[in-house]
């Protein structure tokens, strides 16, 4: 089934290259539907692979035994590959073409492919004020292979190359069909985003160098097999650096700068993939990288990672506190959200992991809803500062604010809902984490982090009274001629029937994720 | 003779020749200058050939090409000039500026 | 006394290249009858067949082994003034591919028409044969010469539009460059009173040996000569010639300077370094890592703000030579010689669209004449944009991320970790900088879009500089592969 | 159309439950589990059910209850009835799964939901700004609770190596997991049930409609953390400094509750602190350790359910018909005895429920509290000091419940003789005190569905006293009854002197309230503030910084690009010295 994965691959950035080539002036509509059907297909595909995956013969999923009792363990984040390409790229680099999935990235796929398929058909009606859609669409397909590839690379330099794809493609996105309102905002936030995320990518690959100079591979597998031992010196560097790359990308507090604005700024389905999908990158190089690849290190600097992120999490949560617009809150409680996920994995512990994993899966579900829900109050009052856009949008969009509200709900965590198994995992695995960790510091940020849980209900509380409640007396009531249209409905709908399903079934995932 | 003076005179042109590239505004002077860091090194060639004395003097070989080049680059280097004069009426190695970028646009 | 020996096929390419000349020049002078058109074209061929035959016998040549001017040392192997080895190939490959480009971007309708075509295509022959021996050569002596063979016809091809510009430009390289002549002889000199012998090779394995008294003066002298060729190739702080002289000089030439002389200055640094005068371990090294260090921060630090296409370019190049000089300074001259492969293609490119903006837009120097391309001249847009890309080392320019990559590779091996962070630094550095101009391509026409109807060469020069770097970003095997 | 067919799956819910309540009722207790993976060697996440009569019990309180409050509210609620009826059903349904549930994480689930629906339900009415901050409050403090909970179950769960609530107590745990463990969970409940220290938010969720009120805020949810408590009994018992601070927080907040109850002057809000140190009596029961003390706070659980969701039903009518409950509106119709003619199934039945709430002899309170007395009794006899507190502060709650109930039911209801200060009493507080006299004409009962609910319940305040056998301690009964008499002489003698004192103090209910947005919520936004200025000024300083360095740097370099060819040989020649003495720096 390599060829499937492959094809999930070369598909879309065919397509973008095909859009290209339409004539400028026509195919905008064309573009969107061309859009929608292969992402639809990639849709499908992945899909596919998935069910491939999962089926009895893999050996790399213990479906059946979990039936039948506790399923075998395996070492977090290390690969047990399926749906291979192994093939020789630059031999001179040691560099290898060599793609494959298994448990770990197989759903992070699934959610890429889902989400850039509600982008292109929220296109289909929905599009920027700047126009162009086809160069839109072309540029969400790329970043869909830029971003299955990552998720799907088992070589760390072909890591690092989809790693990179993404970041032109979403720049020009942010670039162009930013804020309309705000030129030389946009522009800033795009390029400040752009060069931060290049710098900590060009660190993460001196760690990666590094990593080859100890071990003389780059090959995920084999370097899963025999890993970087030694938690000092080179190893430690090492470490430091890949993480550090990573942190941009994740982000982690204190690099997280760039990611209010170019949220912010950004057009809607650009906010979607950014949050939904992109952020995840860091996440799952940590878990897939770091974990299996430098576990002495990892080891050695996991206190710190956690301490940031406990830091993340309140930090996020207190400027969502502050915020006056709807998008920068979102894009802030993003930053608490995925300090969550970075302690999940510092712990180390399965339950952490797991945690982070399926925190991963539910924050890109629950954000791009946010996300879409905010595009669609900001398409409809022009502006998404809540003063500006009043109070009381009961009274006047009750639809869309009843499903905000769902939204905020989920996102702060609410139990029977996506958002709550992840931290719920996360903070048990901060209760143990692994053997070689200091406990006490883990219960402390623990603590913290549970503070941190009622502070992001706060300021979801917050926002829903600031903007959904209210005395509609003293907003008088503009008249909207649509609450949610066929369209944003049709797009949403997945999303809020997902967060419903993960919340109330957990087990179907968390059995993937069996580590000891 | 020991080896030392001609090394230290060489030296000695070199420097002179350094100084005068930097100092003097007038091309013309410059390229004299270079000719007396040519020189130098011409001096310092014969001074090292002598002293070890190896088969085939390459220090003499090499001091030969030396003045060759320099008479090469002298030519080319008199033929700019000469333009320089028709284009600007001066020989003036510093106040040849027109290829200043101009601000323009700065920020678009 | 010593008998040398030859083998000829080593030194077959710089002759073929100086008949080449020799025959261009007498067309020139006894070409009376026919167009100005067909004379341009028939130079045009015989220059590029010239070019492209040398290119093929490189090729036919990959790892052999033949050198020239031997005479059997005193102790140790033969010592050779010309060596034709795989590195050498490597290098000959990408200087002649270069000057095949420039070939290309002054045929016919091309080449600005105030520039007299005979001596141009002589000079650019000449230098390319000074390029080509600068390549191959193993002793201080043809090192010297065969650099000078360079230079002086480029200050020539600088000044031969004849007009205020040119001139200044050409005083300007033509000062610095002497002074580094001038710098680099006083060092070889001392090089050769230390070790006695002009042979790389022989300095090499003399120089561990000399006595203590010696070692600060043998440093000095490899100093003055790695300067002397830091000047060539305009690393910071012996870059101040470079953007006047490219702005100042006709577009195409500022290509052969940007392409074929800074390969030949690179080449010889490269063969200097490795073979003899900065042998690995010796504190020069260290030398040429710092100058690497400055020359790439400077370089994309300056181009940040520029407005001008050409002198971006120009910044951009030193920034260039930077990440060349790190993998230089460790001593990896495969790495080198794809970095410099990937650059000179991009750049002859990158040049070949510039030349075609400023010659269709009047006055179309800044970046803002570029707006809206990507829309209004898709083909010519996108082809920028791809280059741009290479040479900030992103998708989709693999061959530049994959070159930089090897930069890092080599750097990080030889544990200079400082080096790498600056280059990490630099990654972005140089990046923002691309992006300024890849924003213009983006952005809608605000007024008259640039939409003309291309020249066919160019169209043709364009189109091959892409497709051979998009070959390059698929299989980057290939340019790893150029220096064995 | 979706509100009906809302309202019907709302009332088909209930009764559905109360349905499984009585098939379930003496059969053998049984555990099913459903899902349910592994996460790591010792976590096994699964979905477990199990029936038995707590079960069964809880069940029932919650179908009737919820059964009664769906039909009053056809009558009482006729705009967002969709939202509010779905609202109210998903709460019943997660009652359920608290109730049923044998696993700490669907039972966290249940929890947590009946939470977001109380904070959705508290904010029907968003217009108004007590609504909302109400809300706010109610969800933010339980939430608060609610993690304390989470790290319990932690606790307790790894310490047990079990998160199956039937298999906790099973295998040995160290003590010191199990008190931490104990005392996690029982933050969680004291959020959930409004014990002090986070009793405040309930006083305050009462803006939300009186169905609502009574189903979640005084017969259910809130006796959630009683019910919880009573699951988790084997394994509180074998906590005993956790019982002991059990017992000291239900007596402080008895005596606390009642007192603020005692000084408020709005129906609703009376029998929001009512019910606050009613819980409090429950809790006082459990924390006796003995299984008469369980099972006495599970009886006051059930008829308090009983006589205080008839309560606040009836505080719903009056609030439907005359418009609102505060005292100083209703006086202005009961002056002439309006009230009480035109209103007389309300009349009857608040009237019984004041009864069994006061614990008049006969009715169920009576009982159910003299049951609570009776195990704090006997606690105490066997010498025990918990017993001791217990038994004194749960018969003074007795007769400060009596006081404020008689209060209430008298000046709400019965004109005063001395009728110079008779509205006097409340108008401190009153914006539109002097209006002349509403029209008491259009004044009149609501309709019979609102009124059905009441007469069900009443009959529950009255019979629920004798469902488990008549069993009576005679002296008990006599000290309880000569406290609440004790209690209601003072009440009655104020009323006829048309005075109603009210101490500051009590009214702004000890100040705790502001205390808290002294302490916790001002520091909360000065910190919010700071980090958005950490994060413009600081971090973004850096970057921001970083960004102009490069551009004066790229300004300078150009500087140094004067044109002059000399200078550049200058700064070459410059770089060579340079270069020389730093590589020799680094050589050497």
């Amino acid at each position: 089934m390599s060829l499937l994965l492959i094809a999930l691959l070369a598909v879309p950035a065919l397509t973008a290259a095909v859009l290209w080539a339409l004539p400028a002036g026509t195919g905008d509509r064309v573009a969107a539907i061309v859009g929608s059907v292969v992402s639809g297909g990639v849709l499908v595909g992945s899909a596919v692979l998935w069910w491939d995956l999962v089926r009895p013969h893999c050996p790399c999923t213990y479906r059946l035994e979990s039936f039948l009792g506790p399923p075998p363990r395996t070492l977090p984040g290390k690969i047990y590959a399926y749906a291979e390409t192994d093939i020789s790229w630059i031999p001179e680099l040691d560099v290898r073409f060599h793609l494959g999935i298994d448990t770990i990235s197989m759903p992070l796929i699934a959610l890429t492919a889902l989400l850039v398929f509600l982008c292109c058909l929220y296109s289909l009606r929905i599009t920027p004020r700047a126009g162009r859609t086809r160069s839109l669409i072309a540029l969400l397909l790329i970043i869909e292979t830029g971003v299955i590839g990552t998720f799907s690379a088992l070589d760390l330099v072909l890591f690092f190359l989809f790693f990179e794809v993404v970041l032109i493609p979403m720049w020009l996105v942010i670039d162009i069909w930013g804020d309309e309102h705000d030129r030389a905002g946009r522009r800033r936030a795009a390029t400040t985003f752009v060069l931060m995320t290049v710098l900590g990518s060009a660190v993460m690959l001196l760690g990666f160098l590094l990593v080859h100079r100890q071990a003389g591979t780059f090959d995920l597998e084999v370097l899963g097999e025999n890993p970087v031992a030694g938690g000092h010196g080179i190893a430690l560097v090492a470490a430091v650096l890949i993480a550090v790359g990573l942190a941009v990308k994740m982000p982690l507090w204190p690099l997280h700068i760039w990611l209010p604005d170019a949220h912010a700024k950004a057009p809607t389905v650009g906010s979607v993939l950014l949050a939904g999908v992109l952020l995840k990158l860091g996440s799952y190089g940590m878990i897939r990288i770091l974990l299996p690849v430098l576990p002495d290190a990892t080891a050695t600097i996991a206190p710190y990672l956690a301490g940031f992120s406990t830091v993340a999490i309140i930090a996020g949560s207190l400027a969502c506190l502050a915020q006056t617009d709807v998008k920068r809150l979102i894009a802030y409680s993003s930053v608490g959200h995925m300090g969550f996920i970075g302690l999940g994995i510092a712990t180390m512990s399965p339950e952490g992991l797991a945690g982070a994993l399926y925190a991963n899966i539910a924050h890109g579900i629950i954000t791009g809803l946010l996300f879409f829900l905010a595009g669609g109050i900001k398409d409809r009052h022009d502006t998404s500062d809540l003063r500006t856009i009043g109070r009381a949008l009961y009274a006047r969009l009750p639809r869309l604010s009843g499903l905000l509200t769902f939204a905020c709900l989920a996102s702060l965590g609410l139990p029977g809902l996506a958002g709550f198994w992840g931290e719920m995992l996360i903070l048990l695995g901060a209760y143990h984490p692994g053997d070689s960790l200091p406990r006490t510091t883990f219960l402390v940020l623990m603590v913290i982090a549970g503070l941190g849980a009622v502070l992001t209900a706060a300021y979801f509380l917050r926002l829903i009274r600031q903007l959904c409640q209210g005395d509609p007396a003293d907003n008088p009531a503009t008249a909207f001629a649509v609450d949610v249209s066929r369209i944003e409905l049709i797009t949403w709908a997945p999303l809020i029937v997902l967060t419903v399903l993960l919340g109330l079934w957990p087990f179907t995932l968390l059995d993937y994720w069996t580590f000891s | 003779m020991p080896l030392i003076i001609p090394l230290l005179l060489a030296v000695a042109l070199f420097c002179i020749g350094v100084y005068g590239v930097l100092a003097r505004r007038n091309a013309i002077t410059m390229l004299m200058s270079f000719e007396l860091m040519l020189n130098a090194v011409n001096l310092n060639l014969i001074a090292f050939d002598a002293w070890h004395v190896d088969g085939l003097a390459t220090g003499q070989t090499l001091a030969v090409f030396v003045i060759t080049i320099a008479a090469a680059e002298i030519g080319l280097g008199l033929a700019i000039v000469l333009l320089l004069f028709r284009g600007h009426g001066h020989v003036d190695a510093d106040a040849a500026r027109d290829l200043l970028e101009q601000e323009r646009g700065a920020e678009q | 006394m010593t008998i040398t020996w030859t083998d000829w096929q080593a030194t077959a390419v710089p002759l073929l290249l100086a008949l080449g000349a020799v025959a261009v020049l007498l067309i020139d002078g006894f070409w009376r009858t026919g167009t100005k058109q067909l004379k341009h074209t028939v130079i045009t061929l015989i220059t590029g067949g010239v070019i492209l035959f040398g290119l093929v016998f490189v090729m036919s040549q990959r790892d052999a082994f033949k050198p020239a001017f031997c005479r059997t040392a005193v102790e140790g192997p033969a010592e050779c003034s010309l060596v034709l080895e795989p590195l050498t190939i490597g290098l000959w490959a990408v200087l002649l591919i270069g000057g095949l480009g420039v070939v290309g971007l002054s045929a016919y309708r091309l080449l600005s028409a105030d520039i007299p075509v005979g001596e141009y295509h002589f000079l650019l022959l000449s230098a390319l044969v000074g390029a080509t021996v600068l390549a191959g050569a193993r002793d201080l002596a043809t090192v010297v010469i065969a650099l000078e063979v360079v230079s002086l016809p480029s200050f020539a091809m600088v000044a031969l539009r004849r007009d205020r510009r040119g001139s200044e430009a050409a005083l300007k390289a033509f000062l610095v460059s002497v002074l580094s002549t001038a710098v680099m002889l006083f060092g070889i000199s001392y090089l050769y009173g230390v070790t006695g012998s002009l042979y790389l090779q022989t300095i090499a394995t003399r120089m561990p040996g000399i006595d203590p008294d010696l070692r600060r003066v043998a440093f000095a002298a490899g100093l003055f000569v790695i300067v002397g060729f830091g000047f060539k190739i305009a690393a910071v702080p012996f870059h101040g010639w470079l953007p006047d002289t490219y702005s100042g000089a006709p577009v195409e030439v500022t290509a052969f300077l940007a392409v074929v002389s800074k390969s030949a200055g690179v080449a010889g640094l490269l063969v200097l370094v490795t073979f003899g005068v900065a042998p690995s371990g010796s504190d020069l090294r260290i030398v040429v890592a710092i100058l690497a260090a400055v020359t790439m921060t400077v370089g994309n630090l300056a181009a940040l703000r520029q407005v001008e296409a050409v002198r971006l370019l120009a910044w951009s190049s030193i920034g260039q030579v930077g990440f060349l000089l790190a993998p230089l300074a460790v001593g990896d001259a495969q790495a080198v010689v794809a970095y410099l492969a990937a650059y000179v293609v991009v750049t002859l490119g990158a040049f070949g669209a510039v030349a075609v903006v400023q010659r269709h837009r009047p006055g179309g120097l800044f970046l803002s004449d570029y707006r809206g391309m990507v829309r209004s001249e898709p083909g010519l847009g996108v082809a920028l944009v791809f280059f741009l890309m290479v040479l900030a080392g992103l998708p989709p320019g693999l061959a530049g991320l994959f070159t930089k990559f090897a930069a890092f590779q080599a750097v990080i091996d030889a544990h200079y970790g400082w080096l790498a962070l600056v280059m990490a630094l630099n990654v972005m550095i140089g990046l923002a900088v691309y992006l300024r101009w890849v924003a213009e391509l983006f952005r809608l026409p605000a007024d008259d879009p640039f939409s003309v109807n291309i020249e066919s060469p160019a169209v043709g020069v364009i189109s091959l500089c892409a497709g051979a770097a998009v070959v390059l970003s698929i299989l980057p095997g290939t340019l790893f592969a150029l220096a064995g | 159309m979706i509100a009906t067919a809302w309202r019907v799956v709302g009332v088909g819910f209930s009764l559905l439950v109360i349905l499984a309540a009585g098939l379930l009722y003496g059969v053998d207790p049984q555990q099913t589990a459903f899902g349910g993976s592994f996460v790591g060697n010792d976590v096994f996440i699964t979905y477990d059910l199990r029936t038995d009569d707590l079960t069964v019990l809880l069940l029932a309180v919650v179908g009737v209850v919820s059964a009664c409050v769906q039909l009053y509210s056809i009558g009482y609620l006729n705009e967002r009835v969709a939202s509010y009826t779905a609202l109210v059903t998903l709460f019943t349904l997660s009652m359920v799964t608290v109730v049923v549930s044998d696993s700490l994480f669907l039972l966290l689930i249940g929890w947590e939901l009946m939470g977001a629906c109380s904070y959705l339900l508290i904010g029907h009415y968003w217009e108004r700004r007590d609504a909302r901050s109400g809300a706010m409050k109610a969800f933010l403090m339980t939430r608060l609770g609610d993690v304390g909970f989470l790290f319990g179950i932690f606790v307790l769960g790894l310490g047990y190596d079990t998160f199956k609530i039937s298999e906790l107590g099973d295998s040995p745990i160290s003590p010191g997991a199990l008190t931490t463990g104990t005392l996690l969970i029982l933050v969680g409940v004291i959020g959930k049930s409004a014990q002090v220290p986070l009793q405040t938010w309930l006083p305050d969720a009462m803006p939300g409609p009186s169905p609502v009120s009574a189903l979640i805020h005084a017969a259910t949810m809130v006796a959630a953390g009683v019910f919880l408590i009573a699951r988790l009994y084997d394994v509180f018992l074998a906590a005993e400094t956790t019982l002991t601070v059990l017992a000291v927080v239900a007596c402080v907040t008895m005596l606390f509750a009642a007192f603020c109850a005692m000084a408020a002057v709005e129906v609703k809000r009376v029998l929001a602190w009512s019910t606050v140190s009613q819980l409090a009596i429950m809790f006082a029961g459990l924390s006796l350790g003995t299984d008469d003390g369980r099972h006495a706070a599970l009886f006051h659980l059930l008829t308090h359910a009983a006589f205080k969701g008839l309560l606040f039903l009836c505080a719903g009518v009056l609030l439907h018909q005359v418009g609102s409950a505060a005292f100083v509106v209703l006086r202005r119709y009961t002056r002439r005895g309006a009230l009480r003619k035109r209103m007389p199934v309300t009349f009857v039945t608040m009237t019984i429920g004041l009864a069994a709430l006061a614990g008049v002899p006969g009715f169920a309170g009576f009982f159910s509290k003299d049951s609570v007395v009776e195990a704090a009794w006997h606690h105490a006899r066997d010498g025990s000091t918990v017993g001791w507190i217990v038994l004194v502060s749960v018969c003074l709650t007795a007769a400060l419940t009596a006081f404020y109930c008689v209060r209430l039911w008298l000046w709400v209801f019965f004109r005063t003789p001395a009728l110079a200060g008779a509205l006097g009493a409340f108008e401190d507080d009153d914006p539109m005190a002097d209006l002349e006299e509403p029209d008491s004409s259009k004044l009149h009962e609501g309709s019979w569905l609102m009124l059905a609910p009441l007469i069900v319940l009443a009959l529950g305040a009255v019979g629920l006293g004798y469902a488990d056998g008549l069993h009576l301690n005679w002296a008990i009964a006599l000290a309880t009854t000569v406290l609440a008499v004790f209690g209601a002489l003072p009440a009655y003698s104020l009323w006829r002197r048309g005075a109603d004192p009210r101490p500051v103090v009590l009214e702004r209910e000890f100040g705790v309230d502001p205390a808290y947005q002294r302490v916790l919520v001002v520091p909360v936004e000065w910190l919010a503030r700071l980090t958005v200025g950490g994060d413009r000024d600081v971090i973004g300083a850096y970057v921001r910084a970083t960004g102009r360095a490069g551009v004066l740097a790229s300004a300078g370099f150009r500087k140094l690009q004067t044109g002059n060819v000399q200078t550049y040989l200058t700064a070459a020649v410059v770089g060579v010295v340079a270069l020389a003495i730093l590589a020799g720096v680094i050589g050497s």
